[in-house]
This record gives structure tokens, C-alpha cells and sequence, in this order.
């Protein structure tokens, strides 16, 4: 799957994208989040506090707990402040 | 009717009234929304908007679409700048035409409250050595609750 | 900050947010309605505004300046056409600058609402052989009583 | 005092306006109407059905029971229809 990474979290984590297989036991957003948080200590610093991350699933606004599967497009972003 | 364009250019406000009106003679109303680049202490120097290619304009269609079909428009435009802008510069277009009044400035209104909580867009200001990313504004997902009734 | 005209030329709209702004970089959000003659039943040749030359200015103005007390507003200008026009023509056009789209959309709709109820004009439809002065539309009233809490 | 017609109503009385000295008895816009609908049959015509009939004294929207003293400039229309 795709990960893509923007605003003070693509800065935070360093990177706009990364391509991961499904990680064993991961079935929901959440469990994603959990995931991306024990790669490193940057991905961890910024997607710790779950309130400021916001998710999209194949460019669309999801939940926490909407589910993900392998070769989803999941965005990660803090809330969104354009207009 | 909908139409929405993401893009680095500036637009022309006459124009695009002009474009979507396209010589009818049955609108009586014209709407339009022009968020600006706002310097409010005097030191801002830039602004640059980062967004997410492809949802930006998916969201935005579909923003536009609930729009046509909660009111009886003829016709709607949104237009939202990315890349970096200066105090003063256009960053985004909303135009609404209708038969009446009300259903022109509704529109426009759930467009921008929509737009502003759910458009993929996140801005970032540069002041003197500074860069930092505005905060999202608690008041805008209120202002989004009043559409749901 | 508040200017109105009354005047049979048509308008511009980018031209009048261009002199309302006049260079300014501490707006945020620049809202326009404008109100165009409509023709319903494809079968209206023409419309004409009769008005009262002196109070219409007073009126006009006095809406102005109770918008301006209501909601933090950097400008606002009401512009009014009399005269005889077509179908398609520009007939009014308000245009609010405010630091917030909330204020600038609220004063817009204030404005007009209280023009279409108190501003004195009077329009006049030609169709065919026909011509038939415009009935006044209860929801105008309606409109009103929303500003007044 | 100077009354000046609008709309049908100054097609209906046939001028646009008219000079006329504060008759007797008249203090307010109610006695005025009811005065001007004695003049002629035109003025009856359109001024008798009060609900249509809008009053503005010295450029201001006044209530029929407003008072009227010579020197005034009273308007009367139906209905405004800008905007």
C-alpha cells in the first residue's frame, strides 16, 4: 500500500511517500497508525497524538477505524486549513 | 453545471461569472466568494499552500455536487489556488447562480464552510526567518454543523 | 467606508473590488451578489426601475451604515441601477470585505434583504404589448424579520 | 406641503407630484390619504386600499399614523420592488 504524508507530518516523518506491504495484524486505520508508529522515532513523534491526525483512504475522508487493505492509497494529514 | 479547478494561476472574478453565465437570461442572482491572502499583523511575507493532487479535486466535486443538489443553482464554479501567494493574492473562488437570492447565498456559504473543513489544502506562512503551518480553526467544523439538519 | 451610487450605468464587479480593496492586504474575504434581470418565460423585452431620486441614496446609505455597525466590516459598497434594461443586464450589486467569510456573507445577505424591502424602486416589465408593474414578494418581508433579534 | 407619486400610484393619480397647502383637520398620513382620496376619483382609485399604499415623510418610511405638518415632502408608492 501507499503511504502518503503531508503538512508538519510529511516534515515530521521526512518523507511524501512510502510503498509498505499490509503489516501482519492490520486490518484498520488504526491499526496502521499503530504500525507506522513503531517504524521510527519521527513517524512516532507526529502520529503519537491522534487527535491531529486526519486520514484518507483511496481520497476519501475516513475514520479511525475504517478498514485497510493491500494496495489502498492511505493519506496522512493533520487538519486540513485550506480556503 | 459544476465546475472546479485546482491551479497555480490567478483568476479573474468577471471572467469567470461571465464564463458560467454563459449569455442565460434566466439567472437572477450572482454569488461569489473570494477568500484572500490576509496580513493581519504586517508581517506576513508569503503564504504557500501544499494540497493532495487528485483528492483536492475529487472533494471538491463532490462538495459541489451536494451543493447543486441541496439548492436549485445554474450553475456553480470553485477555483482554489496552491503553490506560494502574497498578502492581497487571490486564493479562492466560489461563484453561485441562481434564480433567487437565498439559494445563491446558501450555496456559497456550505461550499466555503465544506471547502474549509474538508478540502485537502493545508497552508503554511513564512513571517521574517519563520515558517509555520496555520492551525485549523475550531470554528470552522461548527460553522459545518448548521448543513446538518 | 460604506459607498453607494445610483446610477443607469452598468457596472464592473472585478473594477469595484479593486477600488473597495484599494491595495489593502489585511482582508480575508470579499463576498458579491449581484441581481440580474431575468426572464423566466424567454418572453420579456425589457424592464425599467422607476425610483425616488434623493431617498434612495438616503435609504441606501443608512442600510450601509446599519451593516457596518452589525458586523466588523473593512468595506462595503452598494451599487443600484435605474433606468431601462434587458434581460441578462446587471441591475445591483453589493460587494462586503471583512477579516471573516462569516461577517462579509451575513452583511452581503443583510444588505440585500433590507434593500429589496426599503430601497425605493419600483420595476416596471415589458412583454409583448404588455407592460405590468413587478408585485412586491411577501418572502422579501420574511427575509427581514431574520436580521431582527 | 409637496406630495409626490410613484409607481401605479403615479400612473393611477396621473402626476408625478403636487403642491398642496396642509388642509384642515389633517395631522397625520392617515388624515392625508383620506383627504387625497376626496380629491378625485383617479386618487380614490389607488389610495383607497391602504395595504398597497407605502408613505415616506421628508425621505423617511413612516407607519400611516405618523404626523404630516406643512412643508413636508410626502411620498406615496406601493410596495418597493429593487434589489
Amino acid at each position: 500500500m501507499i503511504i502518503k504524508y503531508f503538512s508538519w507530518i510529511r516534515e515530521g516523518v521526512g518523507k511524501n511517500e512510502e510503498d509498505i506491504g499490509l503489516p501482519d495484524g492490520v486490518s484498520t486505520v488504526s491499526n496502521l497508525l499503530d504500525h507506522l508508529c513503531e517504524k521510527s522515532a519521527e513517524h512516532s513523534r507526529v502520529l503519537k497524538e491522534r487527535v491531529f491526525v486526519r486520514v484518507a483512504v483511496n481520497q476519501t475522508h475516513v475514520d479511525h477505524d475504517h478498514p485497510v487493505t493491500d494496495g489502498d492509497e492511505v493519506a496522512i494529514f493533520p487538519p486540513v486549513t485550506g480556503g | 453545471m459544476a465546475s472546479v479547478s485546482v491551479q497555480e494561476d490567478d483568476f479573474d472574478i468577471g471572467e469567470e461569472i461571465q464564463k458560467l453565465r454563459n449569455g442565460r437570461t434566466d439567472v437572477g442572482a450572482v454569488v461569489t466568494f473570494t477568500g484572500t491572502v490576509r496580513d493581519v499583523g504586517g508581517t506576513l511575507q508569503s503564504m504557500t499552500l501544499e494540497h493532495y493532487p487528485g483528492m483536492t479535486e475529487a472533494e471538491l466535486e463532490r462538495i459541489s455536487l451536494e451543493a447543486e443538489q441541496r439548492w436549485p443553482l445554474q450553475g456553480s464554479r470553485v477555483i482554489h489556488r496552491y503553490g506560494t501567494l502574497e498578502p492581497g493574492d487571490n486564493i479562492v473562488l466560489v461563484v453561485t447562480l441562481s434564480k433567487h437570492r437565498h439559494a445563491a447565498f446558501d450555496a456559497a456559504m456550505f461550499l466555503m464552510d465544506f471547502l474549509k473543513s474538508n478540502a485537502p489544502f493545508w497552508k503554511k506562512e513564512q513571517t521574517g526567518e519563520t515558517a509555520s503551518w496555520v492551525d485549523a480553526r475550531e470554528t470552522d467544523e461548527t460553522a459545518l454543523k448548521r448543513w446538518q439538519d
